[in-house]
């Protein structure tokens, strides 16, 4: 089952290779909800009560350096999954609705990224994760660099991309040596493995895991992007084509997030409890500067950018409070966040080709007459800025709140950014759709094409609005698990312990079990205490 | 069925509504959606009705009930159910929520018919009404906080609802980052409850905060401060209350609904919801009832000076919001919620009036404008007169009873809590001018020429359109000013919610005599029995002098604006000139929108074109990007200090080496 | 004695150096380092370093302040003008020479270094003679003897490269 | 006499040079200045040396006179470039650095 959802796009996309121009969209589209049907098969049979991985697959792939070809799903990954196969479904159908240069290979890279991107979720094997995080790039470097746009006022698509690929490349390179300094150091002269499983149960040294902790942090933190190692953002981001970005932003970069609590948290312990706070530092100036930047910006696209910048900043914050329901928020916001953004970058594309434009200052008033892609841009522009009600207020509250109780100040620094995106988000919106209508601007009603690819995307974040509990419960012991792996080795952060216990038979259980709190108010001698 | 099974029906009918009103605004009529958008929230407030008879029917001990839908977000230790409360407070509030709402749906069925956006309007409008049930409804403070967020959208949406003038699209923003700073206050509370407390749940939460918090321990002031940042923002309070004045850019029954009847009195309900926390920390407690004075006192010498109608009036809402956290918060609980229910009414109608009249004026909304409107539009005048006496606390209407409750309480509470007597009949003195002000202003007097248009041919007077506060030419595509006004005079659903409205302002205050029936307090006792400050109870005498003293100082309010306005009609030009500075400081609202611009937008936009112009292109391109052009990026991150002049490098050298050598010496001593 | 001796040279030293920093010639500047630049070769000596004293009359005010002469009289000695381009210099850099100054005190005098306040233990003869400092030099630190001078011979090489007769250097 | 006086001393030799190095022009005294500040640092070597008797301080305060004496030398070898090329000999003037 899990083979056939990871090898599924790519044989679509070699199978459309041989298929006529007008078709391979088509059939990619196909593919991709293939996968997607095959993932939520994954999900339904999914078991949240069960231990460990689940629909495993485990083969002995090059044994003489303890290479095995082995995946697994478990609560941290089996939404990252379907949110692949969700995003990448509405990415190419929104592709296959627009025409494209040489749409055999176009699609080809498209499926292709999404073997690798769930190939790379779904990994067990720490050198088979590294090999599917690093296939992720060729595709992209491809769809960026070929089916990218040129700048005038800017560096060419090629040199955008280039510029990424030195980024991710050289923090993948550093991974890799990480990976084989780990898995060697682990096996002290014995049989190398590289199961994660295998390694975190039995860390590496604390002197060898703080300098392999920064190789594996170097990767997943320019894959974000974060704070300081964003450089290759802005004009990657500019270049790259829409729908390829809406899943690049949608996913990849949710794969930096999901390492470290893969991989970083289980295998480097001890460093993750030690470099607890830098990171937790640079999370935080991610989500200020992501914040900061986001409103100030005049690119629709960078906009969007930066505020996933600031939004990967909550992410990593929440996984390093070190603490479950901080990890649990991170897992929901990831998902949170690849449905927003996304449609945010569908919608974006739809924006430029009614203006003709990606410059804020230039567009306006589209709202009136397209109502309903005014109320679909509302809606995931309110979840955006994690608006109380939205998952996402959920994925934060619970994020925050984690860090509440490891790292006080943090938290509330944190949270000034939840103002920021209220600000920037809205500017958004209201730039675009409000004030006055812009010369140049057609105000035009989003076509069945487009509603087709926006509206279910939108449903999701209406859905998980309603019953955020969905993703919640099946990560939370996957998620405990993970963390408990810290508070296992070197004590972990102190956790502050509530003054009433909260399994005690004072907390409510729910229902009308409440209704007996008020009766006989106690008259305790701070209360008659307190009357003046 | 049961209370909270009604309180279900409460939340679904106006949802419902929003979405049937929103997904068929192709396919409905124009007068169905505005009917259907009235009707569910009649259906809301029929269902409040029931549930309040259902509650009625238990011992006053039992009337509290929870009830739970589904898990929200339970894991990790957290338990988040979707969850609602009832009990008398928040049956109290459903019933003023939707009571009100039902009337100014219909205001507005009649008010917006001309309007383009009239789905749109009345979508966003039940949404509204769905969340400030949701707000007083909830069983927890996340749905609470999902409740106070939705309004704040609600608010933000309806505002900006005439989204093409730039000055509506501002004051939306405006409203809805101030608001989200307030949610941001409710978060952090949430958080360090649940730390504290280890629960969100209302139940649990009020009923261990007595035995784990001591009186004033930081903790629960920092729980209490911190609601009332949420507080604040909500009920427009010094000093997070720039929003207010400015969101009277949205539609008049907006104004009237959501900017002075229902949801900025959310504040004082969240300080009447959270009393027992309050108790535990009367530091917190006396902070809000401070700033509520302050904000009381300065929102009605703002008011005295306003020339904008809506403006003067959005001042006197912050006024009588300021008399309600006084209230809540020294311990008149009962007295502060009836206040919130008369001011609902007054303040509405107050409104709607002020809708009309700024409908014959064509959008104009300077009362410098307006004169002999009485002549013209005697029901809409007849309806502003009771407006404005019930605000002004005209004896024997609903003000005068609601708001002379709660400086009673003060009194008899004693020591130092009789500055808010004192001040607050002050301010008693400030309500009765600037609302006879507005009115001796707008309504005698000779005819302006549109009230003359309305005289002579019966026509409400037409405009080329503009925006009244930057007069720029109005973009009509969005509706405003649709091509119809429409005055109370010519319309029947505005003119039945505006008469029941009249009819409850002048009598509504009749439910809470002291000493002869005083319902409300009866009603909510039981959600304030343990609190030790609900035992203070003014005697029956005291109350009636206190009543006494407020009808003095209402009618000498009145006279000085009659004579000031009507008799001695360049009284107040001369008062200006005399008293410049002062009015200048009060014209210029106490410049809390400049200090604020000064202390937060312009640093927070520097930092952002700082970021934008320099540290991006210097250091996160120069530093990282080590691939190409490490040297060349090296030389460009010293370029952000570099004036070429070598000496003052130097210069950078010794200080850095100075602070060094003094964080050195600070640290080891 | 010691102490008339250690008054007259300190003031000698400072003397020099504000006149280093006051002299708008910087001729005047060279002399007045010569001055306070003999007057720390006492101090040195009244600290019993012989050696040090020799090499610093010898090297410097001897060798270095010839070459600085040389180079003043080459390049002309201009007075420079009054007025400061750089706002506010004028201002902070005193300041700042006196904030320094303060810390520095502090520093030292603050710190509980033990033998602070007293004149050191009693030393023999030989204490800071050459041959004393010869042996240390060429026995315990040879090593940063000899990068020295390799640093000595590149700054000399360098500066045949930098002063050298080229058209562009 | 106390070791005090001579670190005293010290700082304020320092301070001086300090002080000169900020606000004069002409690079030829800024090297002066220079000197002061490795003097006093210097002086203060050589105290502290006497201080715990123990010569390996005046070792010290040869290396950095060996020092000076270099920083001399390529200083004024850009002094004289300088002024070969005709360029003003003041350090504002030299302001091909600016950003």
């Amino acid at each position: 089952m899990i083979n056939s959802l990871l090898w599924t796009p790519l044989a679509f996309g070699l199978a459309g290779l041989f298929l006529p121009r007008r078709l391979a969209g088509w059939w990619a589209t196909l593919g991709a909800a293939v996968t997607l049907a095959i993932a939520i098969a994954l999900l339904a049979g999914f078991d949240s009560g069960a231990p460990g991985l689940q629909d495993t697959v485990d083969v002995s792939w090059i044994p003489g350096l303890g290479v095995d070809y082995s995946l697994g799903l478990d609560g941290l990954n089996v939404f990252l999954v379907l949110l692949t196969a969700v995003l990448w479904t509405a990415g190419t159908a929104f592709a296959a609705f627009r025409e494209q240069e040489r749409p055999q290979l176009f699609f080809l890279m498209m499926l292709l990224g999404e073997t690798a991107t769930l190939g790379a979720f779904v990994a067990q094997d720490l050198l088979l994760f590294v090999l599917f995080f690093d296939l992720m790039l060729v595709p992209f470097y491809f769809l960026f660099g070929a089916w990218g746009s040129d700048r005038e006022d800017g560096p060419t698509a090629s040199a955008a991309t280039l510029k990424m690929i030195v980024y991710t490349l050289i923090g993948s390179l550093l991974m890799l040596v990480g990976a084989i300094a780990t898995a060697i150091i682990a096996a002290d002269g014995g049989h190398v493995t590289f199961s994660i499983a295998e390694l975190a149960k039995h860390p590496i040294g604390e002197g060898s895991q703080r300098w392999i902790f920064w190789f594996f942090a170097a990767a997943f933190l320019v894959k974000m992007p974060a704070f300081l190692l964003h450089g290759w953002m802005p004009d990657a981001y500019r270049a790259a084509p829409l729908p390829v970005l809406a899943v690049f932003s949608g996913v990849l970069a949710k794969v930096g997030a999901y390492g470290f609590l893969r991989v970083v948290l289980p295998v480097f312990p001890d460093a993750t409890v030690e470099f607890q706070e830098v990171v937790l530092a640079i999370a935080l100036a991610s989500i200020l500067y992501g914040s900061v930047m986001a409103f100030t910006q005049t690119n629709v696209r960078l906009v969007a950018g930066y505020s996933s910048v600031a939004q990967l900043g909550f992410i990593t914050a929440g996984i390093f409070a070190l603490s479950s329901d901080g990890a649990d928020g991170a897992v929901l916001q990831m998902v949170n966040h690849g449905l927003v953004v996304a449609p945010l970058f569908v919608i974006v594309a739809i924006l430029a080709e009614r203006s003709g434009t990606e410059d804020l200052r230039e567009m306006g008033g589209m709202a009136m007459r397209a109502p309903v892609l005014a109320a679909l841009f509302l809606i995931v522009t309110l979840a955006t800025l994690a608006m109380p009600g939205s998952a996402n207020f959920v994925g934060e509250f619970y994020i925050l709140n984690g860090l509440f109780d490891s790292k006080i100040v943090f938290a509330i620094v944190a949270i000034s950014g939840v103002a920021m995106s209220a600000y920037y988000a809205l500017r958004l919106y209201q730039r675009t759709m409000h004030n006055r209508l812009a010369g140049g601007v057609a105000s035009r009603e989003i076509g069945w094409k487009d509603g087709v690819v926006l509206a279910p995307l939108v449903l999701c974040i209406l859905g998980l609005a309603l019953y955020p509990q969905l993703v919640l419960e099946r990560t939370d012991n996957s998620v405990a698990r993970s963390v408990a792996a810290i508070g296992g080795s070197s004590g972990g952060p102190p956790k502050t312990q509530a003054r009433v216990d909260r399994k005690s038979p004072l907390a409510c259980a729910g229902g009308d079990a409440c209704s007996v709190f008020w009766e006989a108010p106690p008259t305790t001698p701070s209360r008659s205490g307190s009357s003046q | 069925m049961s209370a909270t099974a009604w309180a279900w029906l409460v939340l679904l009918f106006p949802l419902l509504g929003s979405i049937a009103i929103g997904l068929g605004f192709r396919a409905l009529p124009a007068k169905a959606a505005g009917a259907i958008g009235t009707a569910t929230i009649a259906a809301a407030f029929l269902c409040g009705v029931a549930m309040l008879v259902n509650l009625l029917g238990d011992s006053p001990d039992a009337r509290h009930h929870a009830s739970s839908l589904w898990d929200y977000a339970s894991a990790a230790g957290l338990d988040i159910k979707l969850g609602i409360y009832v009990d008398p407070l928040s049956t109290f509030m459903v019933l003023v929520v939707t009571g009100v709402s039902a009337l100014i749906h219909l205001y507005s069925f009649g008010y917006m018919q001309s309007d383009e956006g009239y789905h749109r309007f009345f979508s966003y409008l039940n949404f509204f009404v769905f969340s400030m049930l949701l707000l007083v409804l909830a069983g927890n403070f996340v749905l609470l906080t999902v409740g106070w967020a939705f309004v704040g959208f609600a608010s933000y949406a309806l505002i900006s609802f005439w989204y093409r003038r730039t000055t509506a699209t501002k004051a939306g923003m405006k409203a809805f980052v101030i608001n989200v700073i307030g949610d941001i206050g409710l978060v952090l509370a949430a958080f360090l409850i649940f730390r504290e407390l280890g629960s969100f749940d209302y139940g649990t939460v009020f009923e261990t905060a007595p035995k784990v918090f001591s009186v004033n321990e930081w903790t629960v002031t920092a729980i209490c401060l911190l609601l009332l940042v949420g507080a604040f923002a909500k009920s427009a309070q010094l000093p997070l209350h720039t929003w207010l004045p400015d969101a009277m850019e949205g539609p008049t029954p907006v104004s009237s609904l959501i900017h002075a009847a229902t949801m900025v009195t959310a504040g004082v309900y969240l300080i009447a919801r959270t009393h027992t926390l309050f108790v535990l920390a009367p530091t917190a407690a006396d902070i809000a009832a401070f700033t509520g004075l302050a904000t009381l006192l300065v929102a009605g010498t703002i008011a005295l000076v306003m020339t904008d109608l809506k403006r003067a009036i959005a001042y006197s809402t912050m006024s009588q919001i300021g008399y309600m956290v006084v209230g809540v918060s020294i311990g008149a609980y009962s007295a502060g919620m009836f206040h919130l229910m008369t001011h609902a009414f007054f303040k509405a109608l107050l409104f709607m009036a002020a809708g009309s009249i700024i409908a014959a004026m064509a959008n104009e909304q300077n009362i410098d404008k307006m004169s002999g409107f009485g002549r013209a539009m005697r029901f809409t005048s007849i309806a502003m007169l009771c407006g404005g006496l019930a605000l002004a606390a005209f004896p024997f209407t609903s003000g005068f009873f609601s708001k002379d409750e709660i400086l009673a309480y003060a009194t008899a509470r004693g020591g130092m809590y009789l500055i808010f007597t004192v001040l607050g009949y002050v301010g008693a003195l400030l309500t009765a001018i600037y609302t006879f002000r507005l009115i001796f202003r707008v309504l005698p007097g000779k005819p302006c020429p549109e009230a003359q248009e309305l005289i002579d041919s019966g026509h409400v007077h037409h405009a080329h359109p503009f925006n009244p506060a930057t007069g720029e030419e109005e973009d009509t595509e969005v509706g405003f000013p649709g091509a119809e006004h429409h005055v109370a005079e010519q319309s029947a659903p505005m003119r039945i919610a505006m008469a029941v409205l009249a009819f409850l302002a002048l009598f509504g205050g009749l439910v809470q005599v002291p000493g002869v029936d005083e319902t409300i307090t009866k009603f909510l006792d039981p959600v304030f029995a343990d609190s030790p400050l609900s035992e203070i109870v003014p005697s029956v005498g005291a109350s009636w002098a206190g009543l006494a003293i407020g009808a003095a100082i209402s009618l000498a309010g009145i006279g000085i604006a009659y004579w000031v306005y009507v008799l001695r009609p360049g009284t107040s030009a001369a008062l200006i000139r005399r008293l410049r500075p002062v009015h200048t400081l009060f014209a210029n609202k106490w410049y809390f929108d400049e200090a604020i611009d000064l202390l937060v937008v312009r640093p927070a936009l520097a930092v952002g074109r700082f970021a934008n112009r320099t540290f991006e292109r210097l250091v996160v391109d120069g530093l990282v990007s080590g691939t190409e052009d490490f040297v060349g990026a090296g030389g460009r991150v010293v370029r952000l200090v570099q004036n070429g002049f070598v000496r003052s490098y130097a210069l950078l050298l010794i200080v850095g080496f100075a602070g060094l050598a003094l964080y050195f010496l600070l640290s080891s001593s | 004695m010691e102490a008339v001796l250690f008054f007259a040279a300190a003031l000698g030293a400072l003397a020099g150096a504000i006149g280093v920093v006051a002299f708008r010639n910087p001729f005047y500047g060279v002399l007045a380092l010569i001055v306070h630049l003999f007057s720390l070769a006492v101090l040195f000596l009244l600290l019993s370093s012989a050696f040090v004293a020799a090499a610093q009359v010898v090297v410097y005010a001897g060798a270095v302040m010839v070459l600085y002469a040389f180079v003043v009289a080459y390049v002309g000695g201009d007075t420079e003008p009054a007025w400061d381009p750089i706002p506010g210099q004028r201002f902070l850099a005193p300041l700042l020479g006196a904030a320094l100054f303060v810390e520095l005190s502090i520093a030292v005098l603050g710190s509980s270094l033990v033998a602070l306040g007293t004149d050191g233990p009693d030393v023999g003869p030989g204490f800071g003679d050459p041959a004393a400092i010869g042996h240390l030099l060429l026995e315990r630190f040879l090593l940063p003897f000899e990068a020295s001078s390799i640093l000595l011979l590149l700054a000399a090489v360098g500066a045949v490269v930098l002063a050298g007769k080229r058209g562009a250097a | 006499m106390n070791v005090e006086w001579y670190v005293v001393l010290s700082s304020l030799l320092f301070a001086i040079g300090a002080t000169g190095i900020l606000i004069r022009r002409s690079p030829v005294v800024i090297l002066l200045c220079l000197e002061l500040m490795l003097n006093a640092g210097n002086l203060a070597l050589v105290a502290f040396s006497r201080m715990v008797g123990n010569q390996q301080g005046q070792v010290f305060a040869i290396v950095v006179m060996v020092v000076a004496a270099c920083e001399v030398v390529i200083g004024l070898g850009l002094i004289v470039a300088i002024f070969r090329r005709r360029l003003p000999l003041d350090v504002d003037e030299l302001t091909e650095l600016r950003g």
